[in-house]
């Protein structure tokens, strides 16, 4: 098997630069790549390009890129719940571009599944159709779509083995199967990290092939946005 | 007396049919979950990649890797499963989920519904509503029929811009349920105490209502 | 959560009617739905068209319903390995549409994904390509294909639970997880039927959604196209 | 002499790299596997599904639900990971496997391949090979140079129903190793003891050969 294991977050991230387009997995705070986001506010690399479902909160996940002024245009389906972003977006300094969410994820995985294109009905009739060609089949109306072409991919997974194979825990799967599979370099982290073949071959999410580089992670945090509960009985 | 949002949310879960997938968005449809009838299988699908959502965590009991659409902690039923989110979206748009519910801020005569963006202000971002609203094949829309300056939001035609182009059909607000079909808003039902009148004037758009529709009864 | 279960495999196949459009799970002989497949050869339903990777062998897999004379149209990528199938086509009495492995697996996607119709650059500038419309996306050609429609899919998983959840075992997975989302009707055979809430919900490849009829099946036989082994040290 | 099936497999081992995904076709392709050098990390591709396969299984280990995309009872390796076609054909178009090494019945000097299809003969069928010559960024084929009527394979143009266009960049016969390109068959590497005319009487396309065009080595 081909050892995808890099030695830490500053070796996996040594390589994206000033202006890099960087997907990032994740849906709210929740399965987002904590580490790598702390090393790149430490690298301080600027103008970059994200497509992130969502774009953090003030002091937490992609809140805390844009804190620094770090990120130059987001392509998100929904960023709420975060005043940095909408100060810098109202003032100018951030682009951002909006894009339904199952457009967002089906372009990821058409750039995933080698398909330059797909057609989805989302949007048709909106403001999202401008400039875009519309399409009718059986009768509906779909808008063609292109797949993403992002430099890197910052994936987080649950468990990862040397070989690159990831398994997501619960709803933190979301964005990154497809993000592992569209980045030019995925670069994955894990909570643990264990030997290629102690993880089961049908139970794999992401096979290895899609990682380039893969660390265990440390530190997680996992912060929860919007902790609902009901009493015990 | 108009609805309130508790019976808005009631009302819609009458509408939901035994053994069928729902979708529920933010806000009153939230609501809906608490009056589904005992005894029915209705599962819960939520857009960020899970089926069979069941109700919030104990407290003590949260995990931050399972959460909802609308980044709540959540937790899963037995027989739940959990999926990535071009597999969730794909669910939708193949119309495997039976119906969706739905806030928006203004519906029009010909099913057109916006609900993501007011000019001039902050805009959050559509999420999945766009994709829900074109995909979906039976869609309710939980909402207020009057804004807070007296408005309806019932309209010839929307305003604000659209989340999707004639695809809305039911419409449940404070004051009546609305079928949406040729071009009207079709008023099948009222609420308790809510005059003929009432909902006249609170529709801007096309209305049909006949002298002796039925008040809702609860 | 919604009990899918249904008896048995009459029950399952009982509205599988003359002139049906059947996609079947399988990779040869690997993952096909055995007890299905003899329930359609006891029902005697004809002129059926069917779309499977492979075509079975003489007396075997879809070889059952090609011997009885059952199949109207065959749509496969691979149809060696059987004599009956040979005679039929070459006396005219069976079509076949013989398409890229990867163009039917992507349109079974496509159908389960609800896109009308995908890109793949597959078959570009053979006979494959007459009559489709072809594309360039960044300097490379594309055929548009269509999603497929069909009335029902027969797939085959290892486990199963009551509320439709499918888990498939090693490369019997092949087809099985597309066809499942594919079919108007999806009917699940498998080989241990469990209670829902006994399958781990991360682990699950085809979500109950997708699965309308599911009974556990008997007798299977898995036989084996090409045995290969290398003698035991 | 011409190089034996096993000698074209050997040569072609020299060309894949270490830590590479590959993926191998029907025939002389397989037995490539078999000349992977020692502690190389080469990760095999199967199409129904399978990264990582192994060797053969141990007599009486054989499993019904483990084949490779020859229907060959196989094994897996440690690491290795099993996925649906459509995810196999998504990695393949995505150009995630390195190198794709397949047969061929006729190659055209401006790359076009043949591999699929008599007319008049029963046709088994295409399988994946249309998608991997379409999609893979690396493309080796194995095969042998002329038929069993002394007639070259290596053509100025395919006369049997193509697989795929310009697509083919090196072959390997039993004559020696080829690349194309610009419209001709470049010769690299002749068999041992095949001389220059011989190579030039096998090939009917354009061939581009030097005289001191060096002789394999085994």
């Amino acid at each position: 098997m081909i050892n995808k294991t890099v030695k830490n977050v500053t070796e996996a991230c040594a390589d994206i630069q000033d202006g890099a387009t960087i997907m990032l997995g994740g849906f709210g705070l929740c399965g987002i790549p904590e580490n790598s986001i702390a090393e790149l506010v430490k690298k301080g690399v600027k103008n970059l390009i994200c497509i992130s479902n969502n774009a953090g909160v003030d002091d937490f996940g992609l809140g805390l890129l844009l804190q620094k002024k770090q990120i130059k245009k987001m392509i998100s389906s929904y960023v709420g719940e975060n005043a940095e972003f909408e100060r810098q977006l109202l003032s100018g300094e951030l682009e951002v571009e909006l894009i339904p969410q199952g457009t967002l994820a089906t372009r990821c995985m058409a750039a995933g599944y080698g398909m330059p294109a797909i057609f989805t009905p989302a949007g048709v009739g909106t403001e999202v159709a401008e400039g875009k060609e519309v399409r009718n089949f059986n009768g509906k109306d779909y808008l063609l779509e292109y797949a993403f072409d992002a430099d890197f991919a910052i994936v987080k997974a649950w468990k990862g083995d040397t070989a690159g194979n990831l398994i997501y825990r619960s709803t933190a799967r979301n964005f990154n199967p497809m993000m592992a599979m569209a980045g030019k370099i995925t670069i994955a982290e894990v909570e643990e990290l264990v030997e290629a073949g102690e993880l089961d071959p049908d139970q794999i999410h992401t096979p290895g092939i899609y990682v380039h580089r893969i660390f265990q992670g440390e530190n997680y945090e996992k912060r929860i946005e919007q902790r609902t509960v009901r009493p015990k009985k | 007396m108009a609805l309130t949002k508790e019976q808005i949310a009631m009302r819609i879960a009458r509408e939901i049919k035994n053994n069928t997938y729902v979708n529920l968005g933010i806000g009153i449809p939230t609501l809906v979950a608490n009056y589904i009838p005992e005894g029915f299988n209705v599962v819960l699908q939520s857009e960020n990649g899970i089926l069979g959502m069941g109700p919030f965590p104990y407290e003590g009991e949260e995990d931050a890797d399972l959460i909802n659409a609308g980044k709540q902690t959540v937790t899963l039923l037995k027989g739940a499963s959990i999926f990535d989110g071009a597999t969730s979206f794909g669910m939708i748009r193949a119309q495997k989920v039976d119906l969706t519910i739905l806030g928006a801020m203004e519906v029009s005569e010909n099913g057109d519904i916006a609900n993501w963006k007011i000019p001039g202000k902050m805009v959050k971002g559509m999420g999945g509503a766009m994709d829900l609203v074109a995909s979906a094949k039976n869609i309710i829309v939980a909402m207020q029929q009057v804004n807070k300056h007296g408005e309806s939001k019932l309209l010839p035609e929307c305003t604000l811009p659209l989340t999707g182009v004639k695809c809305i059909k039911k419409i449940v607000t404070e004051l009546g349920v609305y079928e949406v079909k040729d071009g009207a808003f079709h008023c099948l039902e009222r609420a308790p105490g809510v005059s003929i009148d009432d909902i006249k004037k609170a529709t801007a758009g096309k209305l049909i209502i006949d002298d002796n529709v039925p008040e809702m009864k609860f």
